[in-house]
């Protein structure tokens, strides 16, 4: 394999999981199914785009704006969708995610629907790789701290939550800011490594493919996010010579991994230390199981 | 003094009266019970206490200060907290986690603290973990700490619920049909407990209940319920001898 | 070290990258692309090859995604070590390649990718971006000004999708050209991919009143929208672009699109399309779409370059590249030094008479 | 006013494409609860059957018609015995079903497109219709249109009849309440399942040869679905009344924006609109709203 | 009538029920009393077809009982289930209706209608009401109301006394006696061991998934075992 060729693949799946890693703070998390992801990418990346090719920005703290701004405009799409339930959510913010596009299409001041090309070439595997230990370390630190649990507890059952004070509104827009933010700041990251953006890059089936990657990996695990984002992102490469079959392979191992592994690779499961030492110690165990054929009762 | 007091409370669903002009006063360091034959709208209450149900008409003062209406997680803070009459725990959590849960609202740092974990919101980790075990220790819930809520016995699933609710320290417990589903020997339990709870963590209980040797052993005040509205209210004794109450609610065996 | 190795294995095959949407909404123009690519490759290596060798195609999905286009030029260049690439049919997926063919020094031949900024950002232009069809600003102007000075139209009106970079791009060069000319654009509507009703839009077109209405997008929208239109009642004479010749068309609205105008890349009454076409036709049981006229026009770029440059190496064939000037079957192919756009390729207007594409003439936009 | 009421009609057929899918999408959401948004990829299918049963084996349009629903509704039912009942089995929450109804929905669009006798082509129905519309003044009709509305109708009220006033569709209301309750009422409700789903197919049938015979066929049509899940949800997931209503509706705005407001920002003004109804009715048009009852 | 023999049942790893054996007779009310947790709603959920069981045999009237709720109904044999589950965005009336859904004698289920509503004067007044919003016991109520509607022979009670006021549960268990007169079959299960065992013919009980004992009413009442672990005479601990 070359190494050129690896590389990219890195890259994007850094970027990739940098959204992933947000996503999954708002579906794993919190419960949240969103359907409008790339549309925060597409906000952070052309605001960090703005940042460094209009005003000269050096890219750090354009990347930074990318991620505010993505930030600031859920703030306001939180404050009016954030009250409903399941699929009404997810339709709301699939509806947010076409309307990003579409602006961005008619906004001819980004170059509209034919795109921005002679972005510079900022992203490199080296700051996709910083980006992403600094993003894992701040979402770990979250997920593990009184944040973290009231935003699972929220996912568990809302109304328990808030009969002990849990501020649920409070708590799912912190969580859907982070994880705008993520998303925002991957959109810079891509921009910068494509050199190019057009509304197209951030289309609902990218969305798609982010949610996908987050289940894929299971939910509520961050472990999981990082490994669905490496395997999903190289499937389909991996799957190239197949050519036109190739997405025929991808649906069915998605379905394949649903069905057989309905938690997701490592739904709840965290790599950590401790949690090895005890996998390893059950799987000594593991030899008999006795039968699962079950329906559950209550 | 008065701990909590329900005035002139109005709740109505569509054409139906399910609380109507209900008053009374839960006073501190007391345990209430709250009867009534089935759909007199004692859950009904315990919703428009803990914010669950908007109040239609009157006021709900606790404390000296009116919680009428306001978010469940706000009069949550103020020191009211309830179990569910169907049991609802994070059912995916562990018992360790379902209590830390709720003592966070005694952890205190901010965001920017927990990005970065920073030794503040090490300490304060430290503490909460601290007080989860504590309590879970006094609840004799230690031993299945690490069990998933869903799957422990109903028993206990109730009792994980009361300890949930006093992770926040509150004055006020609202406990709806603690006992239901309880043979005998564990409403025994269950009554020692509260009144366990009752002197170590010195709140007030409301409950609802329909053991009656649960609620007249540890009651000191009754509140009788019937079709939304107040029928009687007294000590056990009063209770048990008012005939109104007998034909209502209680039958002759009682 | 990287030509030395490539030789010793590869002795006798010259390997070309393809990259194009083998899935999603543009498969159908992908995969002709390749198809033809794979048959035209058979024929010259049957006569022979190019510098005695032979010509081996590997080609890549795209999806017509950018970020898969760049992990395809990646894969090509990097993994495969192609010499050169031919394709992707899009813009969007040809712009955001060009860092990487500028890091492995491997020139492109995009096809159908008609954005101006695939070859030239910024007023330079890309060392390995070329192109064999003619850009959008180009292909609006020559529909405006045929518009205003052969069908003598005052009034325009534009339907566009406002989702697709080439069909913003036409327009926008349309109305320019247009209004330039003293003409009027009396309605510009738009639409969003995947739409497929057109009715609300025909119906302000129709109260506007045009003489001709511009069209630029795909031909099965077109076949759509040019129904609905005249079940509408609208009589306008229609115009598009190198978008909608296709027999697809003919079978979805023969009548609906009589006597339209289209500015096209290929005359398709020359006898050299005529082969292609039905060797095409015959080899896959498929009509062949307007990819496969411009594909084998950049493969004929690419082996007339291979073939001045002596050796099938990537950065000598990048330099042919630049000084090409041939004819093919789209017409004359001149590569601008400052455009890498094949200058002064002259469009073919054709009109559809009796569900035929009929040549007109050559224009060119005299700007 | 010519306009106005062109546009009206405009809007209403294309509500009632919208509604014809959207209704076989509410369909399954009332009983399994989740969107199931391989309803798009089996729609395309619907269009495929038809298209080929013209074509390939030259069946009268009746027939045709008739046997694509009919296999739509076995390739609808076998999408849920292979992709849904194992979730089913485990109770798996209803993310993993969406996720693989996606993984279905990529799998069905591209084995078309992978098919090399298939492939991406568009393919166009054999006229079966007339092509000139009826007109009334200055406004027309496509017969099409007319066909299609007369169709979305008829399918509706036989669907209406069939829930509201038969025993199956007792059934089928009660499976969609409480699947438990439902099996101890002696409901066989894993026969009602794929009864819903051979229903949802059957109208996806319908939807795609419409849709077929009105705008072509090729691997995507299924991405207009999207629409008809905003319009379900819209009316109020899982109410049929609702997914029919909000289909017209959503109709009727798209082409009044467009033809009064602007047509490059139609999505975005019925996305606001969307949003704008679920803030004030956070459970669609038609949804019933019950405070959550502790 | 129905035999239940050696029956093991799992939740994944969960060993739920090892090897329960009952059996019971036509027009019998037996009862089975446990603790929390014990396996009674399993054994019920095991007969009525929810759960798959690894091991074992349920007979009724002689033949096997396939593992199928909507079969088992046809049977005959209807579970009132603990937790009620009734259809909570239907109308009471229209749930009644639904407990009727195998039966074609339109008549005769207007005529046990009327029967439930005169047992439960309460659903009557709530005919219209949405089932959701009942109270608990209404709900209560509602269950056994639906589970009579289609007309069992076997009815198997999982706690219907779970949640209802005294007066209430007095009712219901003068239900039961009531049912049994109309020449049902009833097991039943409860926490209210006290009452249920002064209606029942014969009990069982049933300790971490096995059946520890058995015998008439009378008998297990008296066993002074039985009396302190479950008819309440256990002193205090916590
Ligand atoms: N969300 C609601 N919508 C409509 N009616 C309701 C709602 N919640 C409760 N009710 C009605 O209000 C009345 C009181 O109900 P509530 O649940 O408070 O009864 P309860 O006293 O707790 O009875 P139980 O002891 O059976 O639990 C009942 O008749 C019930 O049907
Ligand atoms: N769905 C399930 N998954 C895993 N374990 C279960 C499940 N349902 C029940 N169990 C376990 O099986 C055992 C028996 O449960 P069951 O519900 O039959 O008890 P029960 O006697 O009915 O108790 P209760 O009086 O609380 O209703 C318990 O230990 C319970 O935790
Ligand atoms: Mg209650
Ligand atoms: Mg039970």
């Amino acid at each position: 394999m070359d190494m050129y060729y690896i590389e990219g693949i890195l890259i994007l799946s850094g970027i990739n999981l940098m959204t992933v890693l947000g996503l999954s703070l708002l579906t794993g998390f919190t419960g949240m199914f969103s359907f409008g992801h790339a549309g925060f990418m597409a906000i952070g990346g052309y605001a960090t785009a703005m940042m460094t090719v209009k005003y000269g920005w050096p890219f750090i703290p354009a990347l930074l704006i990318g991620g505010l701004s993505a930030a600031v405009v859920s703030i306001f799409i939180g404050r009016l969708t954030l009250n409903l339930k399941g699929d009404y959510f997810c339709i709301a913010t699939l509806g947010f995610g076409e309307a990003v596009r579409l602006i961005l299409d008619n906004v001819q001041y980004f170059g509209g629907a034919r795109g921005w090309p002679g972005i510079p070439n900022y992203t490199n595997l080296t700051n996709v790789l910083v980006i992403n230990i600094i993003g894992i370390f701040l979402l770990a630190n979250l997920i593990r701290s009184k944040y973290g649990r009231n935003m699972i507890a929220i996912r568990e059952e809302e109304l328990a939550s808030q009969t002990v004070g849990i501020n649920v509104f409070k708590y799912k827009l912190i969580s859907l800011m982070i994880s705008a933010a993520y998303a925002g700041i991957a959109g810079g990251l891509m921009g910068h490594y494509m050199t190019f953006l057009q509304p197209k890059m951030f289309s609902l089936v990218k969305s798609t493919e982010l949610t996908i990657i987050v289940i894929f990996g299971g939910l509520g695990s961050i472990s999981g996010s990082v490994l669905g984002t490496l395997i999903l992102t190289a499937l389909p490469e991996i799957l190239r010579a197949f050519s036109s079959w190739r997405l025929v392979f991808y649906g069915l191992a998605v379905i394949v991994i649903m069905i057989t592994r309905p938690e997701g690779l490592m739904g709840g499961y965290e790599f950590t230390p401790s949690s090895m030492k005890k996998l390893f110690s059950r799987i000594g165990k593991h030899k008999k199981n006795p039968a699962e054929d079950t329906e559950g009762g209550k | 003094m008065a701990m909590l007091e329900f005035k002139n409370v109005t709740k109505r669903f569509g054409g139906l009266t399910a609380v109507g002009n209900v008053d009374f006063t839960v006073d501190d360091d007391n345990i209430v019970g709250l009867i009534g034959p089935n759909g007199a709208g004692k859950t009904t209450i315990f919703n428009l206490i803990t914010g669950v149900y908007k109040v239609t008409e009157g006021n709900i003062i606790f404390q000296g200060n009116e919680i009428t209406n306001k978010e469940p997680y706000l009069i949550a803070q103020c020191g009211i907290t309830r179990t569910f009459q169907n049991i609802r725990l994070f059912k995916k959590l562990t018992v360790y986690e379902n209590v830390l849960t709720a003592c966070h609202y005694n952890g205190n740092y901010n965001i920017v603290e927990t990005f970065l974990r920073l030794p503040k919101c090490r300490k304060e980790e430290r503490k909460l973990k601290g007080q989860t075990e504590e309590l879970l220790e006094i609840m004799g819930l230690m031993d299945r700490k690490e069990m998933i809520a869903d799957n422990l016995p109903y028993g206990l699933q109730r009792r994980l619920e009361i300890a949930r609710a006093l992770a926040l320290n509150p004055q006020l417990l609202l406990l709806d049909e603690p006992a239901a589903g309880m043979n005998p020997d564990e409403t025994e339990q269950l009554m020692s407990l509260i009144s366990y709870i009752r002197e170590k963590f010195g709140v007030s209980v409301l409950i609802i209940d329909h053991h009656m040797d649960l609620v007249m052993g540890i009651c000191e005040k009754i509140v009788v319920l019937n079709f939304g509205c107040k029928l009687a209210e007294g000590t056990p004794s009063e209770i048990q001898g008012n005939s109104k109450v007998v034909e209502a609610y209680l039958g002759v065996e009682g | 070290s990287k030509n030395e190795k490539e030789k010793t294995e590869n002795e006798n095959v010259i390997k070309v990258g393809w990259m194009g949407s083998l899935t999603g909404d543009q498969a159908v123009w992908g995969q002709c692309e390749l198809n033809a690519v794979k048959m035209i490759f058979d024929d010259i290596n049957k006569k022979g090859g190019v510098l005695g060798k032979k010509l081996e195609v590997i080609g890549y999905d795209t999806k017509g995604d950018a970020q898969e286009a760049v992990n395809v030029a990646k894969r090509l260049t990097g993994q495969d070590k192609v010499v050169a690439i031919l394709g992707p049919n899009t813009s969007g997926t040809a712009i955001p390649i060009s860092p990487v063919l500028e890091q492995a020094k491997v020139a492109d031949i995009a096809t159908v990718a008609t954005n101006p900024k695939v070859t030239v950002v910024d007023g330079k232009v890309k060392p390995y971006n070329f192109r064999v069809c003619f850009i959008d600003p180009y292909q609006g102007a020559v529909a405006a000004g045929f518009a205003a000075d052969e069908l003598k139209a005052k009034n325009a009106a534009i339907l566009y999708d406002v989702s697709d970079d080439y069909s913003q791009g036409l327009s926008e060069f349309f109305e320019e050209t247009f209004v330039k000319k003293g003409g009027k654009i009396v309605a510009k509507e738009a639409f969003k991919t995947g739409d497929v009703d057109f009715r609300p839009q025909l119906s302000k077109i129709k109260s506007a009143n045009p003489d001709v209405i511009f069209m630029p997008f795909v031909y099965k929208e077109v076949a759509l929208s040019s129904n609905q239109a005249r079940e509408l009642g609208i009589t306008a004479t229609l115009m598009g672009g190198d978008t909608w010749p296709s027999e697809q068309l003919i079978t979805m609205a023969k009548d609906a699109v009589e006597g339209s105008y289209i500015v096209n890349q290929v005359n398709y009454d020359d006898p050299d399309v005529q082969d292609l076409k039905n060797e095409y036709k015959e080899k896959y049981n498929k009509n062949m779409e307007i990819n496969g006229y411009l594909v084998h026009d950049a493969i004929m770029m690419l082996v007339d370059a291979m073939e001045r440059a002596g050796e099938a190496d990537s950065e000598k064939i990048a330099k042919a590249l630049e000084t090409t000037d041939i004819v093919g079957i789209t017409g004359k192919i001149k590569v601008g030094k400052d455009t890498h756009n094949p200058e002064g390729k002259e469009a073919a207007i054709v009109k559809l008479v009796n569900g035929e594409y009929v040549f007109q003439k050559k224009y060119s936009a005299a700007q | 006013m010519t306009q106005f009421l062109q546009q009206l009609i405009n809007g209403l057929s294309i509500g009632s494409v919208y509604a014809l899918m959207a209704v076989g999408y509410s369909l399954v959401y009332s009983i399994m609860k989740f969107s199931n948004f391989a309803h798009g990829g089996v729609i395309m299918f619907g269009a495929y059957f038809g298209y080929f049963f013209l074509t390939k084996y030259n069946l009268p349009f009746a027939l045709a018609f008739l046997f694509a629903a009919l296999c739509t509704a076995i390739v609808a039912v076998i999408i849920e015995r292979t992709a849904y009942k194992p979730l089913r089995d485990r109770k798996a929450p209803f993310l993993y079903f969406i996720i693989c109804a996606m993984g279905a929905s990529i799998f069905m669009e591209n084995i078309i497109i992978a098919i090399p006798s298939i492939g991406p082509t568009f393919r166009t129905y054999p006229p079966v219709l007339d092509k000139t519309p009826f007109t009334l003044g200055s406004i027309s009709i496509g017969r099409l249109d007319a066909l299609m509305f007369v169709i979305s109708a008829i399918c509706l009220l036989l669907l209406v009849y069939l829930i509201d006033h038969t025993k199956i569709g007792k059934a089928i209301q009660a499976t969609s309440y409480n699947i438990k309750a439902s099996a101890l009422m002696g409901i066989n409700t894993d026969f009602i399942i794929i009864a819903i789903f051979a229903l949802g197919g059957f109208f996806a049938g319908i939807a795609g040869v419409l849709f077929g015979m009105k705008y072509t066929v090729y691997p995507q049509i299924g991405v207009i679905t999207n629409k008809s899940f905003i319009a379900a949800v819209f009316g109020g997931l899982g109410s049929l009344p609702g997914a029919v209503i909000g289909s017209v509706l959503l109709g009727i705005i798209e082409t009044f924006t467009s033809g009064y407001i602007s047509s490059q920002y139609r999505d975005l003004i019925a996305f606001v609109l969307l949003i704008g109804v679920l803030v004030v009715k956070p459970s669609g048009l038609m949804g019933k709203t019950t405070e959550d009852k502790a | 009538m129905l035999k239940v023999d050696n029956l093991h049942v799992y939740y994944g790893g969960i060993h739920a029920l090892k090897g329960v054996s009952i059996d019971i007779n036509s027009g019998e009310i037996v009862t089975i009393i446990g603790a929390n947790g014990a396996g009674k709603s399993t054994l019920l959920n095991a007969v009525s077809g929810f759960l798959k069981y690894k091991e074992g045999k349920i007979t009724y009237k002689g033949e096997n009982l396939p593992s199928n709720p909507s079969k088992v109904v046809k049977d005959g044999i209807c579970q009132v289930p603990e937790g009620r589950l009734v259809f909570a965005n239907l109308s009471v009336k229209d749930n009644l209706y639904l407990g009727a859904y195998l039966r074609n004698d339109n008549k005769k289920i207007k005529e046990d209608l009327e029967k439930v509503y005169t047992l439960f004067p309460r659903l009557k007044e709530r005919e219209n009401q949405i089932a959701g919003t009942l109270s608990g016991g209404e709900q209560q109520m509602l269950a056994m109301g639906r589970g009579l509607m289609s007309n069992p022979d076997l009815m198997l009670l999982d706690e219907p006394s779970l949640g209802l006021a005294p007066l209430l549960v007095q009712t219901v268990f003068d239900i039961i006696v009531d049912i049994r007169k109309m020449g049902k079959t009833i097991l039943l299960v409860e926490q209210n061991a006290y009452k249920a065992l002064s209606v029942a013919d014969r009990a069982y009980v049933l300790e971490q998934g096995k059946i520890t004992m058995k015998g008439s009413a009378k008998e297990i009442a008296e066993n002074p075992n039985i009396k302190s672990a479950y008819l309440g005479t256990a002193k205090q601990k916590i």
